[in-house]
């Protein structure tokens, strides 16, 4: 394959594949994603599935994309708009156009333009390019389907299967342009397909086809170079948000000496925890897949309380079932880590679509006052730290923990430096010993103020624990009003001190400026990105991007009050800013806020800033 | 479950603190039938571990001396599968009364069932809600006139036997706060029991719901309406023992028969707790006095593979025979590269 | 609920939205099921109301013109309680899934049958969760290998039939996605019938669980796994209609026989769908492939007083006996004083 | 019954009746609310039961009591400490004598105080006036027991029935102390044992022994004299907060011409809304006990689509559990009242004691943004408008509103002019009518941005509606970005225009000047009560006491701007103070928080205002 000298270096580009449900847009985005980690380059990724129910074949209710961020340098989110496009079908370009960069790329499947493909994608006219004014892009209208066919037309194969390939083809052209290696596709062909080698063949000949297509056109196609990032030595590998979730808890299980035990219920789109868990039997692992979400944290109380590690998993509407629950383990002060997956909301709202509006749910969705840890991670990959720490602390501080992720960073991936599980620190529950002397339930250690715990079993440790309030020290049922006060406070008090035990928030950028920006969990690549980009202009603006929510880092105030202008952005109506509005009443908060099931991008972001500065 | 060396007495399982039930409340005597119980099941004091809900019987393991959870209405049966999955070396007891266990915890208490978890379940069925002082439950009468039905209920109670048998159960006893006796042995037997266990205890509320059993539970008639079933042994009945129970096959029905002329008892049905097939024992569940006397002992009683065992056995297979032994080794799987 | 002048059609039931159900899908058949069943009720468009919970077959009121209303995960049928006992004249449907009725909404689906509220339920069976991709439901099989079970269930799935019948149920029949006659003739059967009707519908799911009745389904043995029962008639089945079921009363089991020389029709049980007695309804709908056919058709009809009819009926004696007729005969009643 | 000379005339007096659960206290206290409401004085209520199950007898957790305040001028509270306490044995003197006014009166059974009460009691010594320190109180011992004994010695009565009646003689003492006549307490006996004459008779002896006895010993008893009320002319009755609620929703039905449907499940203290309207089938109410909370919110969910006026009551724990369902009512904007009755949480809590912290759960404990309106009564009696202006407020602008009261004024109870159904509004439900020409389910009034009504059964309306987010206009799911922004905004500002429906926030007492006391809910009779105790010494202190919270009164900052200092009062750790940080950032909120399951007292009430104006 000849070295092309004509290619554009860049230092990133964006490119969406976008196709029917059943066009394979998954594997050939993940297959594109996985052989640019192999050379090097940084990356994000994001699927973005259709609405959860098959539509039919061919409307813009059933494109399935899948967005990669390739670059040199670091790669903090998918990316705002593409560089370029393969479109599938005409309800690809239909529903996807409106993302390519203003003259880009876009490659689409000549065949599929026909009358009934253009009808049922919605377009009115025969001429799809004119119809959504993309005569401006660079439109590479390639025979895909046909040549496939042509590719396949001598082994046997049968027609469907014979299309099903095609996904190849493309990817074989997306090859040429980035002059990327087909091996590491190639060798995962065979291993996936190990049982049926003719349909290893018959893929790597549509992939070679497409690739030679590309090629051959070359004077249509651009051709993109882009050299590996420098980044860290080490071993590297794909990981999305729920994996990572998952796989921390798992960690934090390992450190702490315990079992793992996770009792959940499916909801979108937080299964893949529960599912991940349930495939690591290997390791131990118990997961219960409970009849509802009450059932999920319910078995989890339960298992808390014989001694495991205990999870649950869920998003929004699921959460918001478990608030009883999580009050009797905030009364009994048991350690347990509650991921939610956050979704569109309110109520079913938008399924699969991220978004940041259950923070205040976390923090109050429960009767009475009922204090507990609030965290929220903020990449793909980190959420294997901060599941960790969620874990750490609920077990080290015997308390409820909520872990906070996004439908976007929970699906989307990244490459992961992989860790030494030496590099992490043990993890140590008080856990009661048998024959601890005049030991009592709801005696405490007097930093953390955490209770120890007396797992079934333990001889002479016998106690009962419930829902009513609590003897300070006996944890027997008080109703008595002083000591009321005293357990409301002491609940209160135990959740404040976790910070001393977190990191102090960190500035990006300089610790002062004209404007702060401050975000929290899943929008940290895109207002990195867009803190970054403004600050590359000169402009003093940092970004101060919290983690760690109940409680919130020591620090805040120092970083506060350096700034001139403070602006929360999130993506709900303000529930961030809210919260710093009563905890840190002595600044002004500016918001901005999108709901609109999507992130911010960095574009918009960049814009409001600057407006900002100039006001 | 590690048998223990000292043997333990009714004594070393009450706890310190003051029973607060009302004085005539039958829940005095379950307790007293458990405390008797749990030592016959030669198991250390410290692997108990009794769960509950939340209502009048509820409060029940603050007056043991084992572990104890007084958790929130109607998820002790959750609460109780987490503590068996995450330990299945513990003996657990859930203690629940009819509206915990099936007005808000229905869907769990079927679910534990179905998934044959190890809990030995206690219903405490005094059909009413005793706690929040006198409403109706899912088990009282059609008609009762409590608080919130001045003019009657207009709704079919469960049968708890038959719920649970809908439910996939696998074990179901009934029994009664004034056979102390009756209690002990089926305490012991559902303790020994591998599997999700059921014993409905009838239960008298002397405040809310006083006498609600009393047409069955009465010392004068309580021989003639009641029949205790033992496992192989015939279906038979009355101060006298003159009465039995035969099949009416046609109908499908059991008859009540009186044994002399007609009928000895070598035409009785034999009980079969052991009976896969849950046609008779619904039939035994549910007959009802003045028609049938009443069920009570041990109607089914199956043997079965356990959620809880299950669960341990798959972990052990998949744990033999996957390569991947630590988290190390686990974020090494799989495509990785180096840089 | 006023009949209609106009007779209206399949086609008045559809409405302007564009199925989005996978082709293949059994949801289909039985949306096209319903949709001729309607019209044979008499019933006019603006009187039906459609309730569902959440998952693939709950999408289903938007394809429907009447009233509709897609709920949340497994309230269906509290929700749907709420519309009929505030409106009895309408005709109340719930769509409902195996994992939305028996998994997160048991408890309202069982309390909802022992209320006997004059529901339709309709319970599309296809032992998955669709809508989430793929996990086990609970009447996925013993060891169903799912995305949440990867190394096989340990849990033993609930029989619809079974449990409905432990919750009091008072109307069960079974169908099938690929029987459209049967269905239709089930669904009009379930809406002229007053009190919650439950049928169930085994359904293909082609994505996440394909075939999983596809032994009995099959068109080729279909005839010889399936029996379908109707009131008053023989049990018969089998393609050649040479084969039957008869009671084994010893074993207190059902039994199946070929017609021939040892037994005739007559032999036959003869199902009688509105025997209160459940034990043969409990039978007849545990029928399982291969020991016996699966049974189709009203398994289970009794009559007996609806909820929504007893409260409004209580409501009106109460009212005709009530010195008390507004608020502000209320707010003067009982004691009071001048100043 | 001779005049009394010598009785003290007193503007108003706190009487404690305290006793075994099972000694009757709670009618002896209301048939002396009952007598003084006849006579004119203005008075409040507040029954004190045991934790939930019966303790043993003669011990402190078995104790049962009911204080009563009553005054010649308007009474807001239940009073901090009584004038009087009566004990009828060791144990309510135990666990009540330090609710007694230093120097107050105390009359206790004599026979009561033997060695076994005493132990029960907890007593260590064989004197518990002196164990108690109670020496400078007006001590009365009187031989209750035997004295009624003595009374009813002739009448053929078994020795337990006897007993039962002591609880008259004790009144009959009472009643003797306030001149206050028998005749209502005894034509109350001979209306409630119609068919037992025996007792009738019993109860009135000893009645009337009790006078006798008290004015015999005159010299020892205080005699007080409390001038009628000067209160508005009108027909009065006993009510308490429960009561009220349910029947300010009845008459909200009835103004609106719908039926009402309360889907519910039984949780103190709240159950007595769903008994109360179980019983007023009379009325046409339809009341639906369901197998939880869940089902209680779904019912009345599908009662409000089906066009009933739909209303679910709860606790605090319930409100976690509807959390879900309520965000589906948001969704679909259909109506509903979710009445919580507050008592002492987290979890179980302290069930049968008030608090105010379900706040922030009743704003926030939903996934997603998820606004409803939140409103709070104030007092026993005004639970009927506030319940009657949740319903208009859901009806009229199809809204989810959650009401909240508490266990303190749920329970308590005073006299309430009954007013005139004629003087109160009619409601208008926006309902869509059969033959509305382009009816769409989404459209909206511009005024209050409420969508249409379109009942099941209204023939050509038939539409489907859901928990997926909808179409702006025909209500149809809709995943587009933008109209999800524009429904999440509109969601939030429907319930904010409701702003302009409401009554402004009062002041009471100057518009200006150094403290405003803030307060919302159960609490207003003690911080009226403090407020107008500091502003007659001449100090410049107002209140400013909130029944709307979600949306506020329009008019906050003009009020709020005028004062030197706020502090906002409750009892909870400041859920409304942060709600107020949030709202209305720009001032600075000092707090004043109890949280011990007790109501605040006027005393320290007045304490830390003064505190505050001297800082
Ligand atoms: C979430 C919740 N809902 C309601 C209640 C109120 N509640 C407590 S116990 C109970 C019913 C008790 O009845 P049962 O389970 O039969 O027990 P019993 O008191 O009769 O022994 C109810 C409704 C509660 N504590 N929590
Ligand atoms: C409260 C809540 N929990 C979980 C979910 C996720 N969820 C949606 S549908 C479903 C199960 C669907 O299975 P089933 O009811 O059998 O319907 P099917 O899709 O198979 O027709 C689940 C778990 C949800 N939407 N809401
Ligand atoms: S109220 Fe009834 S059930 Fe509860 S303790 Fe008293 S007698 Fe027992
Ligand atoms: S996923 Fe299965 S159940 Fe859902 S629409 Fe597709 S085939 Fe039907
Ligand atoms: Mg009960
Ligand atoms: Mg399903």
């Amino acid at each position: 394959m000849s070295k092309k000298a004509d290619a554009i270096e860049r230092e990133e580009v964006v490119i969406r594949f976008s196709g029917d449900s059943g066009d394979g847009m998954q594997l050939t985005g993940t297959l594109f994603s996985d052989t640019s980690a192999f050379i090097g380059n940084d990356l994000s990724t994001f699927p973005d599935y259709p609405s959860e129910i098959r539509a039919p074949q061919g409307t813009v209710g059933g494109v399935s994309g899948f967005q990669v961020h390739v670059g040199q340098t670091a790669i903090k989110t998918p990316g705002d708009y593409a560089d370029i496009l393969i479109a599938m079908n005409p309800a690809a370009l239909k529903a996807t156009a409106k993302w390519v960069k203003e003259g880009g790329t876009i490659i689409i499947d000549e065949d599929s333009i026909n009358e009934r493909g253009l009808q049922k994608a919605g377009y009115k006219t025969d001429d799809p390019i004119k119809e959504d004014k993309l005569d401006g892009y660079n439109i590479i209208q390639a025979p895909i389907s046909s040549l496939t066919k042509e590719a396949l037309k001598d082994m046997g194969l049968d027609s469907k299967s014979i299309l099903r390939s095609k996904n190849m083809f493309a990817l074989g052209m997306v090859y040429w342009i980035f002059d990327r290696p087909m091996k590491y596709t190639e060798s995962f062909l065979e291993n996936k397909f190990k049982k049926k080698p003719l349909v290893i063949e018959a893929n790597k000949t549509v992939l070679r086809a497409g690739y030679n297509y590309a090629e051959t056109m070359e004077h249509m196609t651009p051709s993109f170079k882009i050299s590996p990032a420098k980044i860290k030595k080490g071993t590297y590998r794909n990981i999305n948000g729920n994996i990572a979730t998952a796989w921390g808890l798992i960690a934090a299980a390992e450190k702490a000496g315990l079992e793992l035990f996770c009792g959940s219920y499916p909801i979108t789109p937080a299964t893949e925890i529960l599912q991940e868990l349930s495939a690591r039997k290997d390791l131990g692992i118990k997961t219960f897949q409970a009849e509802d979400e009450i059932a999920g944290i319910c078995t989890s109380i339960g298992a808390s309380f014989a001694g495991d590690l205990a999870v649950t998993s869920t998003s929004g509407p699921g959460l918001a079932l478990k608030g009883e629950a999580m009050g009797l383990a905030v009364m009994t002060e048991l350690p347990l880590v509650i991921v939610n997956v956050q979704r569109g909301g309110p109520s079913t709202g938008l399924p699969t679509k991220p978004e940041q509006s259950d923070l205040m749910q976390a923090l109050y969705g429960r009767s009475g006052e009922s204090p507990v840890v609030v965290m929220a991670a903020s990449t793909p990959s980190d959420c294997f730290q901060y599941a960790f720490e969620a874990a750490k602390i609920a077990l080290e501080h015997m308390t409820p923990v909520i872990l906070l992720t996004d439908g976007f960073i929970a699906n989307g991936s990244e490459p992961w430096r992989i860790p030494k599980m030496s590099e992490y620190p043990d993890i140590k529950p008080p856990i009661a010993k048998a024959g601890t002397k005049d030991w009592q339930p709801y005696a405490r250690d007097v930093e953390k103020l955490a209770r120890t715990w007396a797992v079934p079993g333990t001889k002479g440790l016998e106690h009962r624990i419930g829902g009513l309030e609590k003897d300070e020290l006996t944890g027997s049922v008080s109703h008595d009003p002083i000591n009321h006060q005293k357990m409301v406070n002491i609940r209160e008090e135990k959740v404040q001190r976790v910070s001393k035990f977190i990191p102090k928030l960190k500035v990006e950028g300089d610790e002062k400026g004209d404007l702060l920006v401050i975000g929290w969990g899943g929008t940290y690549g895109y207002l990195a990105t867009a803190v970054k980009q403004i600050q590359d202009k000169g402009k003093k603006v940092s970004l101060a991007h919290f983690n760690y929510i109940k409680p919130l880092p020591v620090n805040v105030k120092e970083v506060f009050e350096k700034f001139e202008k403070i602006v929360v952005c999130e993506n709900n109506l303000g529930q961030f800013a809210n919260y710093l509005r009563m905890t840190n009443p002595e600044y002004k908060y500016l918001q901005y806020n999108k709901v609109q099931g999507l992130p911010f991008t960095i574009i918009e972001l960049e814009e409001h800033f600057e407006k900002l500065l100039e006001e | 479950m590690i048998e223990t060396q000292n043997i333990l007495t009714p004594k070393d399982f009450k706890s310190d603190q003051e029973v607060r039930w009302c004085p005539g409340c039958g829940d005095h005597a379950i307790l007293n039938a458990i405390q008797r119980a749990l030592p016959e099941l030669g198991i250390a004091k410290e692997d108990f571990a009794i769960i509950s809900g939340i209502g009048c019987s509820s409060r029940f393991p603050y007056y043991m001396s084992t572990y104890g959870f007084h958790s929130i209405h109607g998820r002790a049966s959750a609460i109780a599968s987490g503590v068996k999955v995450a330990n299945p070396e513990l003996s657990v007891w859930q203690i629940t009364g009819d509206g915990d266990a099936m007005a808000i915890g229905g869907n769990h208490f079927i679910h534990a069932i179905r998934r044959n978890i190890d809990l030995n379940i206690i219903l405490f069925n005094n059909e009413i809600y005793g706690l929040t002082k006198g409403q109706y439950s899912p088990t009282s009468k059609f008609g009762s006139v409590t608080k919130t039905s001045p003019y009657g209920t207009v709704e079919h109670p469960f049968h708890p036997g038959e719920l649970v048998i809908g439910a996939q159960g696998k074990f179901f006893a009934r029994s009664i706060d004034n056979n102390l006796k009756l209690c002990q042995e089926i305490f012991v037997e559902a303790g020994k029991h591998h599997g999700a266990t059921v014993v409905e205890v009838l239960q008298n509320c002397v405040i809310y719901n006083d006498k609600t059993h009393a047409a069955i539970s009465d010392r004068e008639f309580k021989d003639d309406r009641q029949i205790v079933l033992r496992h192989s042994e015939p279906m038979i009945f009355g101060k006298n023992k003159d009465k039995g129970l035969i099949l009416d096959a046609e109908h499908l029905k059991l008859k009540v028969v009186e044994l002399g002329d007609k009928y000895s008892e070598k035409d009785l049905l034999v009980h079969n707790a052991k009976e896969v097939n849950p046609g008779m024992h619904l039939m035994l569940a549910n007959m009802q006095y003045p028609e049938h006397p009443v069920a009570f002992g041990i109607i089914r009683s199956i043997d079965a593979p356990t959620y809880d065992g299950s669960v341990a056995k798959q972990v052990e297979e998949v744990k033999s025979k996957s390569a991947i032994k630590s988290v190390d080794d686990l974020l090494n799987s799989g495509t990785t590269w180096k840089v």
